[in-house]
């Protein structure tokens, strides 16, 4: 029987985010949920698996309604949650994750916890989804992947019927992503309702029976069902055409200037053995490859924020090699890394704060014993984030209080404040919306034409080839090869793919790299750990 | 989340803080009226307002002296109030004397955790013409006008030797737990006692020294590893009121009375028990006579006809010599041991 | 890798005791006597039962600084009632229990409810607690016990002392407690990482909770034993001789993770046994007690540095294996997705 | 938010984000400290004598409130030093001992401040460099500065002091104590340094996210190792003003240092967990709980119920700041309780450990 969301509304001192929105989910369907960041997507979820209570409206189980006031009361029901960020507890064991809070139901022997019992339960549940691993390892050492299909197996073990999935591939990347659709296809085929928030429009297309879209806290239209049309969901997204900004990144330079940074067999183990790569003026530079291949271990280590074992990084201008990453910010190689939330941005200052911290010292002067003048402080701010085109109140907003989309600017907006030459932007459009990205894809373009350099990092190949100029492939710590467009302006995709995978061009790896495709085998052969870092 | 408009929540900030403060300072002082380590006794109108402050309250020691005092002063018309530090910590007390220096007592008692940090109190208290009169544990000399040494120095320092000879022998093995390396009257009592030892008895070989902080359990475990490490120690010289009834106490739980004596000054409250069992003989006074000489003093001091030098007579009291303002409370401190410590009272005064 | 980690630190302590004691024992050849391996294990046992609590509150990711006090309370109020009419044994282990269930009540509720930083709550508890003993003794102290709680002090069975016994019963529970018990599971998972665990339906609240509850339990009874071996305290029992100070450092010792989520009660144990060891062997070399305390320092330096290359190691161990682990073949699911996406 | 540690800077900042940020709390606090001084002007005698009085008080507790301004620095990382106690008693055995054996005082003042500054340098270099919790390095400083303290002072303790240096401490510049001028200047220099210097900004960013503090260019190490340096030579300064006041020096005169302290940052409304936090409402703490103190103490109120008031007036302190409306605490609790990201060495580390 369907479980479904009738005219929810929910509101957070005063502040509505969700009105009047009614969802249902099918069991044995994959329903999609899609919507800019801050469309209430997230909300929407919590409220179905017991985390928020609605301010109106009620949850319908079948016909008859439902109140979650906690999560285990979805949970015992049915519906289980896979947060974004997988919630394992890094030190206890992967049984332990998968068992918690749930002893009370069964594994409680004469003797207390039946800790032979739970292994075996944990074993079996991890099969299922065709995963073996040692249960008794401690949960922190997996990858994000693996944490997510570990969760899969939690929801399974809580036989649930409806499985929420919020956002669960931005973490991931292509290969991870795909094993993860795989196994929600197996789900759904095996009679579980799914629910999928994923800004991975692509993605979704492949995998939903039907997609909601959600705008500021309000259903657009119908729910679609396939086939999908890329620009109809995305003008229910966000209201308005992208064709500006798609005009914007189909201009193309082909006259790069001048070489501003070169790398030379960049070390720093494990995770970056031998990194070989340069930047000219006015480029972007796309770094592809898969998660654990060391693309952020190479920009952090190029920064100085790890340290190398071996390696010259020649900064045109600079005499000697920067020692520390302030040193390296100072030269103008500045880096804007990839987790916004725990290394990028200090959420419970302002905004202003968070754009200024990199020329702070910049605005101080002996003259004024060495404080901070208030004035250019302001000044500062105010430029950084009209260069971004930051969208907030006021400088002094808590920078929490800002979309996903937002936040990622005032990063940006931070480094272009520190005048860089080379720029390395690190996942800068990861889990934030369409609307956003386009935005931060072309500040990334303006930024090359005024001659800067700039690095790009993400996982996502497709957005790589609407931004880069050149993309520069990692595979296991090693810069494999660099793919540039051929003279008909289009990417050798399938080489492109390839480096990627496999590390290899399909050349030499022609053979092995064509086996008949399964879906249940290519999943089961997906290396869920290979995050590792 | 707003749930008050800024200027409410300002406002409900400061009156719930202001409210809880006053609140507690309220009951803070109506406690202090009740609670007994203040023990003021009911201040007769023209009273003499007298002021003691000992190294920490909640030790029987003081305890017993205090009210010795109180027992003494309303007849000599003195209001008189204890107090002291919560921790034995000289700071603490420097900056309690402080305060009470400046309530308009007449007479200042004290006992100093340190020699010198309450000195500059006690200095200004004399300045500002409080008369000054430290007992059990002086100050510099400079900083007070009379001290009240607990017993005699060479006599106490006699008694602990002769009673540890009298039990072990003129060559036994002999240890030490004091209460802190630097404080003056245990070193004092020490040093007599081992002058005395040297000039009389040679043959006392000390094995070693450790230290209780004055505080019975930690004197326990101090004692009890001496005893392991030193199997041929007859005697422990424990000149402290918690070193030596723990002392004692470890010799107890050793099961080695008889083997090993406990020989020091500890109040009867505490080490009765132990003196009782034979574990321990102590070298002590009358802590209540020690309270009734001080108030005597106190009040001879506000009318300014307190020596420094000289004999200072008071009938109920008896009489003793002041040199330089130094007194000797106890010529020869009594000895109690099991057969005599029936007849005492738990402050040390003789029963009937 | 935790457990492997922890046992490591129990062995480790073990080795190190065996060491010390080799090496004193061929100086003072009395130090392995009966009598003396007795006395140090009773205070190793009353030490580490405020230690055995202090582990939990600091699994649970906070600290107690009030325990010293609690003792010291528990310890102060049975003395009293029981010299002022002989009560049983049993009377006054209801008042330990009592007392140390209400004061640690008190913490979890000003942690809990009142949202203040454990170190903030159980230093103003310290100092209300430690003001309570002098409010209650009003200058008197306990100085003998009865004979019935005297016994229970002296007692031994099978040459054990009964304190030590009753020290291991309380480890033994603990411990079953620790791992057996989803209330126990509950405090490692909340220690591990608050907001997870309450994703995960547990009630972090309750369990963080109950580690004050437990905490001052134990130190309740420690009282008791305390009162029972020592028969003395005074107001300035506890606090006054910073006994917090002790369990903190046994717990660390132990092995104890500061930051939460990784306990072992048993290396807890044996880590209060090590301490009592290394400060009598202190007095058998001679060593001025005013070096005690930086012994102390140095052990929990020793270990806490110890325990860091262990954790890196074992870290390393764990991700190694699952490479050991990972299936190969990154191609076959990409083949019908050469460019990744789309 | 941090525009409110800027002064001025609260000009061009809506009213209501300035008193969501402190300014509720510090009037509190203010309204506090008058209601208090005038209640004990009334009732304490010796109290007030045309604020003469009220300096004298000021005097005795100068060395807490001094200490507590570093302790502050430190707290505003995340951090915290325990070892500030035993800090404050060794600068003033060693000052002693060095001016015992002939030295000129102020030369040994110096020496001994030196001789802090290399302790709070080693806490910082520990913790930054072993990735050490700051409560176990500074845990075991304490203890074992505590041990060398007593064994520097040995017997007899040294005391007769130089007039000039033990005026320091009891005497007074027309009224004006000297030891209160140097609470002045430090309390001035922490205000200037957090408020105004790039380096105060730095530490409460460091408090905020030490993680992002190290990507975002910061020197964490660097900053932390100063930092801890700095509150341990404010441990020694105040140490110094101690032995001038007792015209002593003892190697536990400063133990009970630490608790007042910290209650008095605390109560300043300084985030236990870093971040946030003003040097103008640690002073406010840091008078409140010394006059009460004190004017209980002149009130005839017992050490006993001064210790309990206290007690009790810390824990409702925070609690009122809490369950005002302010989910700073719970919000803060929620991103410590976030897993920590996959191991990087050097300043990631070191500023990992540091919150």
């Amino acid at each position: 029987m369907p479980y479904s969301a009738r005219q929810v509304t929910k509101d957070f001192a005063g502040v509505t985010v969700l009105q009047d929105v009614s969802f249902a989910c099918q069991e044995g369907q994959i329903h999609g949920l899609i919507g800019e960041n801050g469309a209430g997507k997230s909300t929407l979820m919590k409220i179905m698996a017991g985390l928020y209570q609605p301010s109106a409206g009620q949850l319908l189980w079948g016909d008859d309604e439902v109140s979650f006031p906690t999560v285990h009361h979805a949970t015992a029901k049915g519906v289980y949650l896979v947060p974004q960020e997988p919630s394992l507890l890094p030190d206890l064991t992967i049984a332990e994750n998968l068992t918690i809070g749930r002893f009370s139901k069964h594994k409680i022997s004469a003797l207390g916890l039946d800790w032979q019992g739970i292994k075996e339960a944990a074993r079996e549940s991890l099969e299922k989804l065709g995963f073996t691993i040692d249960v008794t390892l401690p949960a922190g050492g997996l990858s994000i992947a693996a944490q997510q299909l570990v969760e899969c197996a939690r929801a399974l073990m809580f036989d649930s019927k409806f499985i929420l999935f919020d956002e669960p591939t931005s973490p991931l990347d292509a290969a991870e992503a795909d094993m993860l659709s795989g196994k929600m296809r197996e789900l759904r085929d095996s009679g579980h309702g799914i629910v999928l928030i994923s800004h991975r429009l692509s993605e979704m297309f492949a995998l939903c029976d039907d997609i909601t879209v959600l705008r500021d806290g309000r259903t657009v239209g119908d729910r679609l069902r396939p086939p999908f049309r890329h620009d109809e969901v995305v003008k229910a997204m966000i209201g308005r055409e992208l064709q500006e900004v798609d005009a914007a990144l189909k201009r193309r330079r082909n006259t790069p200037d001048e070489t501003l940074l070169r790398v030379t067999s960049l070390a720093s183990p494990p995770a970056v053995r031998d990194v070989n790569f340069e930047v000219r003026a006015g480029e972007v530079v796309g770094f592809a490859g898969l998660i654990g291949s060391g693309r952020t271990e190479s920009a952090e280590s190029v920064v100085g924020l790890r340290p190398k074992t071996d390696g010259v990084i020649a900064l045109t201008g600079a005499a000697r090699m920067h020692k520390s990453a302030a040193d390296a910010f100072d030269r103008g190689l500045v880096y804007v890394p990839e987790d916004r939330a725990k290394h990028g941005a200090f959420l419970d200052l302002s905004v202003r704060d968070n754009i200024t911290v990199g020329v702070l010292h910049r605005l101080t002067s002996a003259t004024h014993a060495w404080m901070i003048s208030r004035r250019g402080e302001q000044q500062a701010a105010r430029d950084g984030m009209s260069r971004t085109d930051v969208r907030c109140p006021s400088p002094e907003t808590r920078l929490r209080s800002l979309s996903g989309g937002n936040q990622q600017k005032s990063l940006i907006a931070r480094a272009l404040l520190m005048k860089p030459r080379v720029l390395l932007l690190d996942e800068p459009t990861r889990g934030i919306d369409v609307g956003a990205k386009a935005v931060i894809h072309q500040i990334t373009r303006d930024l090359a034409e005024s001659g800067l350099g700039v690095v790009f990092i993400s996982s996502e190949l497709e957005e790589l080839t609407q931004v880069s100029d050149r993309i520069v492939v990692f595979y296991e710590g090693r810069t494999v090869g660099v793919v540039e467009r051929d003279g008909s302006h289009e990417w050798p995709l399938e080489q492109l793919g390839h480096l990627v995978i496999a590390g290899a061009s399909p050349v030499q790896t022609q053979s092995e790299s064509y086996p008949a495709p399964h879906p249940s085998q290519s999943v089961s052969e997906v290396d869920p750990c290979s995050g590792v870092q | 989340m707003k749930i008050l408009a800024p200027s409410a929540r300002n406002a409900l900030y400061s009156s719930v803080a202001v409210l809880s403060i006053v609140g507690l300072a309220a009951c803070g002082n109506s406690a202090s009226k009740s609670a007994g380590t203040s023990g003021g006794s009911s201040s007769a109108a023209g009273s003499i307002k007298v002021a003691m402050n000992v190294k920490i309250t909640g030790h029987t020691f003081f305890t017993e002296i205090r009210d010795g005092a109180l027992a003494a002063a309303p007849s000599q018309g003195v209001s008189l109030t204890y107090s002291g530090p919560t921790f034995s910590d000289g700071q603490a007390q420097a900056t309690q004397l402080n305060s009470i220096i400046q309530q308009g007592y007449k007479v200042l008692l004290l006992s100093a955790n340190s020699p010198t940090v309450e000195a500059p109190a006690a200095e200004k208290a004399q300045a500002m013409g409080i008369p000054v009169i430290t007992f059990d544990a002086d100050v510099i000399p400079a900083a007070r006008g009379w001290y009240v040494n607990d017993a005699a120095y060479p006599a106490f320092g006699k008694c602990l030797i002769d009673q540890a000879v009298k039990f072990g022998g003129p060559n036994a093995e002999v240890g030490i737990v004091s209460s802190n390396p630097d404080s003056p009257n245990q070193i004092a009592w020490i040093n007599s006692a081992m002058a005395y030892q040297k000039a009389n008895y040679p043959g006392l070989k000390i094995d070693g020294t450790v230290y209780g902080k004055g505080d019975e359990a930690l004197s326990f475990s101090g004692a009890e590893s001496l005893l392991q490490a030193h199997p041929g120690i007859k005697v422990l010289l424990t000149p402290d009121s918690g070193a030596a009834p723990g002392a004692a106490s470890a010799i107890t739980k050793l099961g080695m009375i008889g083997k090993v004596l406990s020989v020091g000054q500890g109040d009867l409250a505490s080490s009765r028990q132990y003196i009782k069992n034979g574990s321990e003989v102590s070298c002590m006074w009358d802590n209540a006579g020690l309270g009734k000489l001080l108030v005597y003093m106190a009040k001879a001091a506000a009318n300014k006809t307190l020596p420094k030098n000289g004999t200072f007579t008071s009938d109920p009291a008896g009489s003793w010599v002041i040199k330089n303002g130094w007194v000797d409370y106890a010529q020869n401190p009594t000895v109690f041991n099991k057969e005599n410590v029936g007849k005492f009272t738990d402050a040390g005064s003789p029963i009937g | 890798m935790l457990r492997r980690t922890v046992t490591k630190q129990e062995s480790y302590l073990l080795i190190a005791i065996v060491i010390i004691s080799l090496i004193t024992v061929a100086v003072h050849p009395n130090f392995l006597k009966a009598s003396n391996v007795t006395s140090i294990l009773v205070s190793a046992s009353i030490f580490g039962f405020i230690a055995l609590g202090e582990t939990f509150v600091i699994l649970g990711r906070g600290i107690d600084l009030s325990v010293s006090a609690t003792l010291g309370l528990s310890a102060l109020v049975i003395g009293m009632t029981a010299n002022q009419h002989h009560i049983p044994i049993v009377i006054g282990v209801i008042i330990g229990v009592v007392l140390g269930i209400v004061l640690g009540t008190v913490n979890g509720l000003l942690v809990i409810f009142g949202k203040v930083p454990p170190i903030i709550a159980t230093l103003a508890t310290l100092t209300v607690y430690g003001a309570l003993e002098f409010v209650y003794t009003n200058g008197n102290q306990v100085n003998s016990m009865p004979n019935n709680f005297d016994n229970l002090g002296n007692a031994s069975y099978l040459g054990i002392p009964v304190i030590v016994l009753i020290f291991l019963v309380a480890v033994a529970v603990c411990w079953y407690f620790a791992k057996y018990t989803q209330l126990g599971r509950d405090i490692y998972a909340t220690g591990n990482d608050r907001q997870h665990a309450e994703s995960r339906g547990i009630k972090t609240s309750k369990a963080i909770f109950s580690t004050y509850v437990i905490s001052g339990l134990l130190a309740g009874i420690a009282g008791l034993l305390f009162i029972s071996y020592y028969t003395t305290a005074t107001a300035a029992t506890g606090p006054g001789t910073s006994y917090e100070l002790s369990a903190i450092a046994i717990s660390l010792i132990g092995g104890t993770a500061l930051t939460g989520g990784r306990a072992n009660f048993v290396s807890v144990a044996i880590a209060s046994v090590f301490l009592a060891m290394t400060l009598t062997v202190a007095v058998f070399f001679g060593v001025p007690g005013i070096w005690d305390p930086a012994a102390e320092g140095f052990l929990i330096l020793a270990v806490v540095l110890g325990d860091a290359f262990l954790t890196s190691r074992s870290g390393r161990r764990s991700v190694v294996e699952l490479k050991r682990i990972i299936s190969k073949g990154d191609v076959a699911h990409l083949a019908d997705n050469p460019a990744g996406e789309r | 938010m941090l525009g409110s540690r800027l002064g001025k800077a609260d000009v061009f900042r809506p009213l209501s984000a300035s008193v969501k940020a402190f300014g509720g709390w510090e009037f509190a606090l203010l309204v506090l400290l008058v209601v208090e001084i005038v209640a004990f002007s009334q009732g304490a005698y010796g109290f007030w004598l045309g604020g003469a009085g009220a300096l004298t008080q000021l005097q005795q507790f100068v060395g807490i409130a001094v200490a507590s301004m570093g302790l502050g620095l430190v707290i505003l990382t995340g951090g915290i030093d325990l070892s500030i106690g035993s800090v404050a008693s060794l600068t003033g055995v060693v000052m002693a001992r060095l001016w015992a054996s002939g030295l000129n005082i102020w030369v040994a003042v110096l020496i001994a401040l030196v001789v802090a500054c290399a302790i709070g340098t080693l806490n910082g270099l520990i913790i930054t460099y072993g990735k050490l919790h700051p409560l176990i390095v500074t845990l075991v400083t304490m203890f074992v500065v505590s041990s060398v303290a007593e064994v520097v002072v040995g017997t007899p303790t040294p005391y007769v002091f130089p007039s000039n240096f033990v005026n320091l401490g009891m005497g007074a510049y027309h009224s004006l104590p000297w030891s209160v001028m140097v609470f002045v200047v430090v309390a001035i220099c922490a205000g200037y340094l957090v408020g105004f210097t790039t380096f105060g900004r730095e530490l409460l960013m460091i408090g905020s996210n030490p993680v992002a503090a190290a990507y975002a260019g910061i020197r964490v190490r660097r900053v932390l190792v100063i930092n801890y340096t700095l509150c341990a030579l404010s441990a020694g300064i105040a140490g110094i003003l101690m032995s001038a006041l007792y015209a002593s020096a003892r190697g536990d005169l400063a133990q009970h240092l630490l608790l007042p302290a910290l209650t008095a940052v605390v109560l300043g409304g300084v985030d236990i967990f870093g971040g946030s936090g003003r040097v103008r409402g640690m002073v406010l703490g840091v008078l409140l709980i010394g006059f009460l103190q004190q004017g209980m103490m002149l009130y005839g109120v017992n050490a006993v119920d001064v210790q309990l008031v206290t007690g009790i007036l810390l824990g409702a302190a925070v609690v009122t700041k809490n369950m005002s409306g302010s989910q700073r605490f719970t919000r803060r609790l929620r991103r410590r309780r976030t897993n920590v990201p996959p191991p990087v060495p050097n300043e990631l580390e070191a500023s990992k450990v540091a919150s």
